[in-house]
This record gives structure tokens, C-alpha cells and sequence, in this order.
């Protein structure tokens, strides 16, 4: 698939929670061609320091508009100069990049910890007809402001907080062996490795197939500089290239 | 025919290797070009150099393997590559149709070892070879050999018995005098030196309270190293005649200047590729704005002008 | 009360050499302390490392003294300074007021010299000396001692037959092994080792085809570094028993870790006093407010965590 | 005088002509304290580069409002950033820093080339009962826009253009001789070294006293770095605090 070297213009920004932001960015090249699970690299500054694009994933696109949206949390130095960025400004942004999810199930149930929540919501509207399910894990309630977010694509929602304040208390986990049993022929997930790793080994007991999007250190996201190599079964791994998103069987080193 | 002329100006020939632009891309930056073909016209690079190349596969470093620093970023990817065989056979057949010199950067772990890889690409398609003595990211060989003029010299005395191609000694930043090594590489035989790999630097993740690269240290690079560059770059050309291949944060046209003024006669862009993709093409256009502002003709005419005596000995 | 539990908390001991804090300032980026003092007070210092200073005054370099790089900059001060009688009957008595540890960095062109200048400051009112044998802007002296680790021995003997205080070497980050050079002032007898000096870099003015800087070469300092910095602490902790002091591009509290963590027993704050000149000392709350969360009661127990076996040998 | 380290905020920005701009800063204890001649360390930005402050002129004080206006021409990365500065921003600002004029003159005469005309200004403002005289010169007539500003404190003026497109054609030593003999009795200069180096000797032959404010690349402003030192009669000066106001005959190497 064609990547694009594009200047975004930035039409809109929110907070969706205290630390978490969207931005809208026209940006039609990639609007148009970006699939569910790929990811764009933007760049903050025109500056050496930030020097590199961050890797962001794509949360929503609207192909009329040709507007993508981004959603965030404000981490460190880019983020926090991205949270700056007003209506108007443009970002050099790079993409769409890497390989997006197989889309082919019936009935697809995704699974999202933090800021993996964000690629899984455009995932989430291209299955719509799908009526995809959602579990949804976060350390607090407000970890879980995607809630209203996802209404639209997935009125059935499961979820999950460290510490009780919403749904059930624990990790995902303490939903998921129950959920597996359900007919779900596809488990999608996008979160911290941990919460992955034990998702797809309860998906390979119960039999179901499951896809996982990684997130390693990206200087290129262009397959160029092998940052982001991973060990996958067999062979080696570029994240940004080969995935981000993988069959749950295909990787070895998480 | 504004193209053609303004092609001619750029062009550069070092030591029989004639290139189209003295814009090359720097070993581990560009992947193998394929990778940026989506980007710009591969064929409108003076060369693409690709990554570091070994006789076996190399699986690379563990753990994360690049990070941001000001300015600048270290990598350890560790020379991971699918080995010489698979370039042969998958790669070079795929760079050809882009009729662009391929410079291939080899690594190994013995002077033998060397030779041996340069021998196997001692084949059509292959420009010249770069012998990359400088690696600090593997325990065998790498930066070993290219800390000591002795042992540089015996790698390339064997990569100069074992090929016909043009070859380049890349040389480490890592050294007390950058010009000992220069002169033992120009004396062993040399056909080009470029400079400069990485600094050894590292980074400590301090919530974890250890080294954050999977390597422990890794390889600076970026626009915070180019004063020591562009230093070493002015230091060798005083020092010796084979041409030089200038790099070390370039980011746009005023920084590749700064090379060629310091006396190299071509130069690669390395981490400046994964902030703009176009740069290594893009950057000729400032090049030859530069050049007409400054009335000079040929882009050779501008090496070594802020050398001692205003020229390369 | 709560002021002097967190005073004892950052307290450190450099083989004799009693700091409040572990945070002192880098020679020749805090003038002689004094003019600092509308921005903090300098006895919540742990001491004030001062210019470097000669036997006679030096007049410095000609021409553009700096320069400001990616994240960093480049110097060619050249060691100016009022001499050493100077600073003794004019700077000393006007610091003696502030209740500060004093280090006087010293350069010479020649072991001799160092040891008639360590001499000449073996007085009241002066805690240590830092021998400056990396200065890479200055002729004679300078860096020459600081690449060859006999003659950085031979100075090291020098002072320390001359003194009484503690003597603290300062390390070239210019040099193939920095622990070879480690090694050998540890066996001339220094009490301590400071390190990182600057790199050495250069800028071209394009416009004007030269070197930008009088010098031709400065010294690049500043947060560009400090991935070298912090390897070359790492490397040198693992190989000496004598306290270190870090430096290299410290620009807050979290870059002043990493070089605990790497080993450092104390840092030192340059390029970053030109930024914030509070930093020096308002580094202290960052420094403090992480040991509160990670639960560590004194500063020294960072010190190396981030070392193989988590500790220094 | 005490130096503060203080936190400035932006109340306005202006186009001054096309590369020059005007930018007022709430910051009461330099607007307080600062006088003619002054300079600020203003830090343009929060990441590692642009890394150093850079050094601007007092141009303009307002002390019931406790603002500062700072003039300055737009060279490079740092003052590129300040030119985005919006009302509300905040600047760090250290200052105010060096020596300013001395302003006993009783008929003082200015002389400025370029941006030297901004800390000028605040000179013109101080010495306005003496109604001071300014000679300008700029490349071409769009650099004298100064004029319009000046007009209030120097209502005579005289101003030069290397193409005659305003005033007379050449340097400011096409009318200062003339002018030297029309009884001023202190130059103040600030502008291009050459001009300077040129002006002094003049006024040297003509036996007026001679200010100059001089510019050298600093890092930190604080006599602490001895970047900006340079060579003056019988000692070295540094230019930062030693100045960066000087009489003429104390500077041995421009
Ligand atoms: C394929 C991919 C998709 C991503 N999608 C999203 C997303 O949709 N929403 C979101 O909030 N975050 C996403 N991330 C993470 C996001 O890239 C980082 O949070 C961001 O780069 C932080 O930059 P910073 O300068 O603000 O923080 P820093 O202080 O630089 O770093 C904070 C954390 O981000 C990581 N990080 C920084 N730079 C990179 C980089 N170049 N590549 C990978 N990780 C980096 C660091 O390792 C560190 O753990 C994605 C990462 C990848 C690899
Ligand atoms: C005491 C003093 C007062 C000044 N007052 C004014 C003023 O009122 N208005 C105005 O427009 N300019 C003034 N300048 C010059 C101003 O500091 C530079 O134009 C500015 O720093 C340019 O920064 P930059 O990043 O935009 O450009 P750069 O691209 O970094 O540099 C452009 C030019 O500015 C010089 N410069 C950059 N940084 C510094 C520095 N830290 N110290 C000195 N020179 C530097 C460079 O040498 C170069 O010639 C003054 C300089 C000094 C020393
Ligand atoms: C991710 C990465 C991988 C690299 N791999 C190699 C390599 O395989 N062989 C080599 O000679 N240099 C390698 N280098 C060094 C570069 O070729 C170049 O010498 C260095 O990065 C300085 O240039 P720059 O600052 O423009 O990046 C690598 C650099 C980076 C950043
Ligand atoms: C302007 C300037 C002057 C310096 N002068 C000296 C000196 O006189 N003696 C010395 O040992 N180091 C000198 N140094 C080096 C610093 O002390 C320090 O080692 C180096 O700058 C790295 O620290 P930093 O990155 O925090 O600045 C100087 C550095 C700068 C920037
Ligand atoms: S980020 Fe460069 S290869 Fe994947
Ligand atoms: S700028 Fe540092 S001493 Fe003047």
C-alpha cells in the first residue's frame, strides 16, 4: 500500500479525559486508503528536539471529510507538544503505515487496554454490521471514558478496573475465559504486552483466533532502520511493517 | 536540459566510483532503498548504501533497541540482516531495475571474514563496498577493529585482495585521533573513507533503574553529533588524498554544506531519513540553490573551501 | 527541621571532601560563583567549581568564543583567566563569605606547572583542586595530558605531592578508553575522578566558508552529550574504586540520576546554568521528591543501581 | 543591580516592517528596574533546542504597566519561535542585565544602524527633555521605519541609505562629520561594527564623547561563560556585564 509524506491540517482538538486528547488532521491521501490497525507517523516539531515522528495509531477516518482522527494520551515531550497544536496548524504526518487487521470475522470480539483502545475504535466502526463486542480494561473508571465512545459500534460492552470503580474488579482476564465460551470467532486486541500475551494464550486454550496489535520503539516506522524488530515464529519481525498487527501465533518474543 | 545541467553540477566521481548526486544515505538508515521507493526516485540518489550485511543472518540486539536523545538517538539494532546470501539472491535483483549504485556495507568478524564477504560481492550490480569497522553494537569485530589502525588496515588489505569494486572504510568517532586511523586505512589501501559511525553513548531508564537499551549502550547519532563530524571530517581531509563520504546529522542542505566546506566530497544522510523521508534527494535542490548564490559551477569546486589553505590536500 | 533531615539526605562524602548536596557546578560555566548570587544562595551548593585557572592571566581565544548547537554548544573560551594570584587575594576572600566548598579547576603546560599552581592554592578556603587535563581549546597542557595516560600520571603525582586537598581529575571524553585513562590517574593517587570534559567540535559558517569559532575547534557541551556522558560514567564506575563526579548536558533533575544511577557519587551542572541559573540548586527538590518515591533515604544509595550487580565495585 | 529570573507574559506582538518585531512583556521587577542600554536573556523555548536564551535589547519600558517592549528583527530558529509568541504566552526572562548608557549628555546625539535603533529607543525615551537628535542608516528605505517610532523623542532626524532611497545615499559617515560640529556633546551609538569602529573615530577626531553598545555571541549574560569577552584598554572586558555599553577608547578589539 502507498505511503504518503503529508502535510495534516489540524481542524479540531478535544480532551477526552484528563490525559488522553483527539485531533482531527485533513489529511486526504491517507483518509482515503488507511485501514483499520495501521498507524501514521507524525511529527511535532520542526526542531531537533523532539527530533522523531511518533507513531500514532489510526482512531477514526472520514473519507468524505478526508479527515483521520488521532487519539492520544499526553506522555512525554511530543505529546505534550501535540496537545499544543490549534486548529489550523499543520503537522507533517507520515502513513498510513503497516498492515491493518483481517476484518473477516462474524463475530468479532475486541479487546482494549488503555490507549490500545484507540486503533480498536476505527476497528470497531469498519465492523459496525458486526456488531462487534467489546472488552474494555483500565486501572481506574476514568481509564474507561471510552465507554460513550464506542456506544455507536458496540452497544455490548464488558468492562473491567484494577481497583473496582467500574465494572468488575481485576484485568480483563477476569472477564475473558467467560466471554471465550460465547461464540466470538475472532478476539482483536490492542494493549500493554502483559494484558496480550495472557489474552491470547486464553484465546489459544479456548480455540479462538486472535490478533494483536504490538507496540514497539519506532525510529522509522518505514521497515528501514529495524528498531521495532521482533522475534516472530520462524523469523524475524519488523512491527512497523510486518504489523503492527499479527496473528497472535506469529510472535514469539513479545 | 535545466535538469541535465543541474545533474552535472552534482556529479562526483570518488576514486572511480561516479555517482549522479554526492547525496548518498547512510548503512542502517535506508533499509535496502526498497523501503523508500514509495518517497522518492531511488534512481535520483548519487547512491543508496544498504544496511550492514554479514555472511550468516543476524537475529540483532534483544530489547528495545533505539531511543530518542536530545537532538540525536541511539540505536543498538545489533548489524540484524538477512545474511549475504539472501542479498544476493532476493535483494539485488530488485535494487537493479532502479539503475541506482549500490554500496553495500559489510561487517564481520575476522579480517578473513571481510574478505571473504567482499568476495562474494564482487558481482554486477554491486558499486562498491563498505567496510564497516566501526559497528558498536556486536561483541565480534565491529568497533574492535576500529579502534586500532593496525587491525582497520588488515581488514582492508583483505577486502582490497578479494574484490575489484570500489572500497570505502567507514570509520568510529570513537577515538582519540580519528586522523592515526584515517592514514591507516588511506596506507592499507583504501579507495574512499567515510566517517563518521556512531558515538557510543547510552541511556538510563531511571524509573527502572537500569540501562534502557537492550544492548546496554548504543550508537548517537543525529544532529547532535554533527560538530564532531563535521571536526573529524575537517581533520582527515588535512590529512589525507582519497576522497571522503561526509556524515553525522545532516538534516538539509546547510548541514551537508558544512561537510563539503570541511573538505568531504560526497555525503550521507542517515537519521535525518526517518524525519523526512524525500531528504536525501530533497536536500539537492538546497544544495544547488546554495551553489548558484554562491556562483560556483560544480559542486566539487565547493570541497575543502574552510580548509587551512581553502583547499583538500 | 524538615530543611536539615533533606540536607542530610543529599549529603556526600568525596574521599574527605564533606558536600551538602551532591550537586556542584562545571568550571568555566559558573564564572567564579559570585555571579550567581541574585539567583541562589551558593551555600545550598554542594561547592562552586570555579573557572579554570592558570599560573599567569590568559587572555583567551580571538574571534567567536561559542556557538549554539543541536541540544548543545560549542565553546573556544581558551582557559581565560586572572591567574592564580588573582583569584587568591581577589576571588577567594570574596567567596570565603558564602560558606561554600570551593574546587579551583587548574591547567598548566606542564606537570610542573600543575604542581607549582596546586601548590600556590594549597590554602584556607580552597576544599579541593580539579585538574583540568581536557581543556581542548588551549595549546600547550590541555588536552595533551588528557589523552595519554602517562602523562595524565604524571600530572596527577604532580599535584597531589603539592596539596593537601583532595585532588579530582577531570577526564577528555576524547580519548579510545576512557576507563585505560581512569585507571591511570586512579594509580597516580587521584582522591577523585570527575568526568565528562567536552567534546571536541566544530561548526562551518557556510556563508562565509570557514570555521565559525575563533578556534577553529570548541568544546561541545550541553544535553547532546550527555548520552556520552552517562556510557563513559557507566564505564569508568565499573572500573575504579574512587568516587566520581558526573557531568555532561545535566539539564534537570531526572539527567542528574541517570549519572547516580551510572555510578556517579555527585554531578556537576555546566551548559545548564546558562538556561536556569537556579538549576545548581533547585535541582535538589526534583532529586529529593524521586528519592521520596522510590523510597530511597539517601542519595548514596543511588549511586551505581543502574550498574551490572547494581552496585559500584 | 539585582538580576531576576522571572516568568514574562506576552501582552501584544507587532510587525514592525517585514522582518522586524515588536513584542511586550508583562515582567514588573525588570520593567522596575532596567535602564537604557539594558539587555534581557529571554528563553524561547521549553525543549533542548533551540537550547540557549538569546540576548535582546530593552527597547521600550513601561513602568505603571510593569511591561518591557523588546525589538527585534527575525534572524533565525529562536527569534522565529518568539514571532509566534501570542498574548498570554509565557517567556522565561532573565535580566535586566549589563550596563546601560550614561545620560548626562545635555545635547546627546544617536546614531544606530539596523536593529541597533531598538535599545536606542529606550535611550531616546530617557533623554527626551534633552530632545536628543538620531542619525539613522539603513540598506534601504523600508529599514528606516524607525523613523515613525522615533518621531516623539527625536523630532530631529537624519538618516541615511546605502541606495539613497530615503534620506542621503551612503552610511551614516556621509553626515555624521557635519554633524559633529553642530555642538552634540555625547554620541551614542549602536549598530554594525564597522559602523561603530567608524563613528568612534570620528567623534574621537572631532573630540566628542563616544558611546557604543557592542554585540557579541553570548551564552550565559552573566560574566559567568566568558563568551563575550573581548579586549579592552589595558584589561579584557567582558561584553555581557562589563557592558555591554561602552565609551569608545576602552574598546581595544571590536
Ligand atoms: C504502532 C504504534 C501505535 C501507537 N498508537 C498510539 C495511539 O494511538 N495512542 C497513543 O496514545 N499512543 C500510541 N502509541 C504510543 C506513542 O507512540 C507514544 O506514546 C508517544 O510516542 C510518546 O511520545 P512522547 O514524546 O510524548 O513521550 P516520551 O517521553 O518520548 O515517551 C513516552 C513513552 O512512549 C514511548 N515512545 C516514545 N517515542 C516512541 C516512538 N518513536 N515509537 C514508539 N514508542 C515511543 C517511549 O518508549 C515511552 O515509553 C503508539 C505506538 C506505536 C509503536
Ligand atoms: C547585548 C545584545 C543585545 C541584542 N539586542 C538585540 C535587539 O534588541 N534586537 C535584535 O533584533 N537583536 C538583538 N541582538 C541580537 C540577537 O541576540 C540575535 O539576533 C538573536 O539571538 C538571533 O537568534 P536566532 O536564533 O533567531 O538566530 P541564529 O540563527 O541563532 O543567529 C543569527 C545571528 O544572531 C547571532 N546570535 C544568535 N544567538 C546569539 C546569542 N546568544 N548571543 C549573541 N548573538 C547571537 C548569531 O551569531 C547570528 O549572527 C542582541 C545581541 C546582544 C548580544
Ligand atoms: C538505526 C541505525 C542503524 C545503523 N546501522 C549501521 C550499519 O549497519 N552499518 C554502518 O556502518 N552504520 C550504521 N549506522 C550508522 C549510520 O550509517 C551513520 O554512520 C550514523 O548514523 C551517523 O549519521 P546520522 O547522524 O546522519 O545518522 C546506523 C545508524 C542508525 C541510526
Ligand atoms: C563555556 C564553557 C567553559 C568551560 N571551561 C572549562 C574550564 O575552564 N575547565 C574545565 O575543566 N572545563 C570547562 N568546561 C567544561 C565543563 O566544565 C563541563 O565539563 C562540560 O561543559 C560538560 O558539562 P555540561 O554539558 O553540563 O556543560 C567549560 C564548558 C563551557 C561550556
Ligand atoms: S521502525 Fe524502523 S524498521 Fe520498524
Ligand atoms: S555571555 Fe557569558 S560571560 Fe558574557
Amino acid at each position: 500500500m502507498t505511503k504518503f509524506l503529508c502535510t495534516a491540517k489540524v481542524v479540531g482538538q478535544y480532551m477526552l479525559n484528563a490525559t488522553t486528547k483527539q485531533i482531527d488532521l485533513i489529511v486526504p491521501e491517507i483518509a482515503r486508503t488507511a485501514v483499520p490497525g495501521q498507524f501514521v507517523n507524525v511529527q511535532v516539531s520542526r526542531h531537533t528536539a523532539p527530533l522523531l515522528r511518533r507513531p500514532l495509531g489510526v482512531a477514526a477516518v472520514n473519507r468524505e471529510d478526508g479527515t483521520i482522527s488521532l487519539m492520544y494520551r499526553i506522555l512525554g515531550e511530543a505529546t505534550r507538544i501535540l496537545a499544543d497544536a490549534c486548529s489550523g496548524d499543520t503537522l507533517s504526518v507520515v502513513g498510513p503505515l503497516g498492515h491493518g487487521f483481517d476484518l473477516t470475522a462474524k463475530k468479532p470480539l475486541l479487546i482494549g487496554g488503555g490507549l490500545g483502545l484507540a486503533p480498536l475504535y476505527y476497528l470497531a466502526a469498519a465492523l459496525a454490521k458486526q456488531k462487534p463486542a467489546v472488552l474494555m480494561g483500565g486501572r481506574i473508571a476514568d481509564d474507561l471514558f471510552w465507554q460513550d465512545i464506542y456506544q455507536d459500534y458496540c452497544p455490548e460492552q464488558y468492562l473491567t478496573t484494577d481497583d473496582g470503580s467500574l465494572g468488575t474488579q481485576g484485568t480483563v482476564m477476569a472477564l475473558l475465559p467467560e466471554l471465550l465460551t460465547k461464540g466470538y470467532d475472532c478476539a482483536y486486541v490492542c494493549g500493554p504486552v502483559p494484558m496480550m500475551k495472557a489474552v491470547a494464550a486464553a484465546c489459544a486454550a479456548a480455540k479462538v483466533p486472535c490478533q494483536v496489535s504490538l507496540e514497539r520503539y519506532m525510529a522509522c516506522g518505514l521497515g528501514a532502520c529495524l528498531s521495532c524488530s521482533c522475534g516472530g515464529v520462524g523469523k524475524r519481525l519488523k512491527v512497523c511493517t510486518d504489523g503492527p498487527v499479527f496473528w497472535a501465533q506469529e510472535v514469539a518474543e513479545w | 536540459m535545466v535538469k541535465a545541467r543541474s545533474t552535472h553540477r552534482l556529479a562526483v566521481n570518488l576514486a572511480g566510483l561516479k555517482l549522479k548526486t554526492p547525496v548518498t544515505t547512510a548503512s542502517g538508515t535506508f533499509g535496502f532503498g526498497l523501503e523508500f521507493t514509495d518517497f522518492l526516485d531511488l534512481h535520483k540518489l548519487g547512491a543508496v548504501t544498504v544496511k550492514g550485511t554479514t555472511l550468516l543472518p543476524r537475529a540483532g540486539n534483544k530489547g528495545q533497541r533505539a531511543v530518542e536523545t536530545p537532538s540525536g538517538m541511539l540505536n543498538c539494532v545489533g548489524l540484524e540482516n538477512p545474511g549475504v546470501e539472501y542479498f544476493l539472491q532476493e535483494t539485488l535483483p530488485k535494487l537493479a531495475k532502479y539503475k541506482v549504485p549500490v554500496i553495500v556495507n559489510i561487517a564481520g568478524a575476522s579480517p578473513e571474514e571481510y574478505g571473504e564477504l567482499a568476495g562474494k560481492l564482487d558481482v554486477p550490480g554491486v558499486a562498491a563496498v563498505e567496510i564497516n569497522i566501526s559497528c558498536p553494537n556486536v561483541k565480534e569485530g565491529g568497533i574492535a577493529f576500529g579502534t586500532n589502525p593496525r587491525a582497520a588496515a588488515a581488514v582492508v588489505r583483505q577486502v582490497k585482495d578479494h574484490t575489484s569494486k570500489v572500497v570505502i572504510t567507514k570509520l568510529s568517532p570513537n577515538v582519540t585521533s580519528i586522523t592515526e586511523l584515517a592514514l591507516a586505512v588511506e596506507a592499507a589501501g583504501t579507495d574512499v573513507i567515510s566517517l563518521i559511525n556512531t558515538l557510543i553513548g547510552m541511556k538510563i531508564d531511571i524509573e527502572h533503574q537500569r540501562p534502557l537499551l537492550g544492548n546496554i549502550t548504543g550508537g548517537l547519532s543525529g544532529p547532535a553529533v554533527r560538530p564532531v563530524a563535521v571536526r573529524m571530517c575537517y581533520e582527515v581531509a588535512q590529512q589525507v588524498k582519497v576522497p571522503l563520504i561526509g556524515m553525522g546529522g545532516i538534516m538539509n542542505a546547510a548541514d551537508a554544506l558544512e561537510f563539503f566546506l570541511a573538505g568531504a566530497n560526497a555525503v550521507a544522510v542517515g537519521t535525518g531519513n526517518f524525519v523526512d523521508p524525500t531528504l536525501a534527494v530533497s536536500i539537492c535542490d538546497g544544495i544547488l540553490e546554495y551553489m548558484d548564490r554562491h556562483k560556483v559551477q560544480q559542486v566539487q569546486d565547493l570541497v575543502g573551501l574552510a580548509l587551512p589553505g581553502g583547499k583538500r590536500r
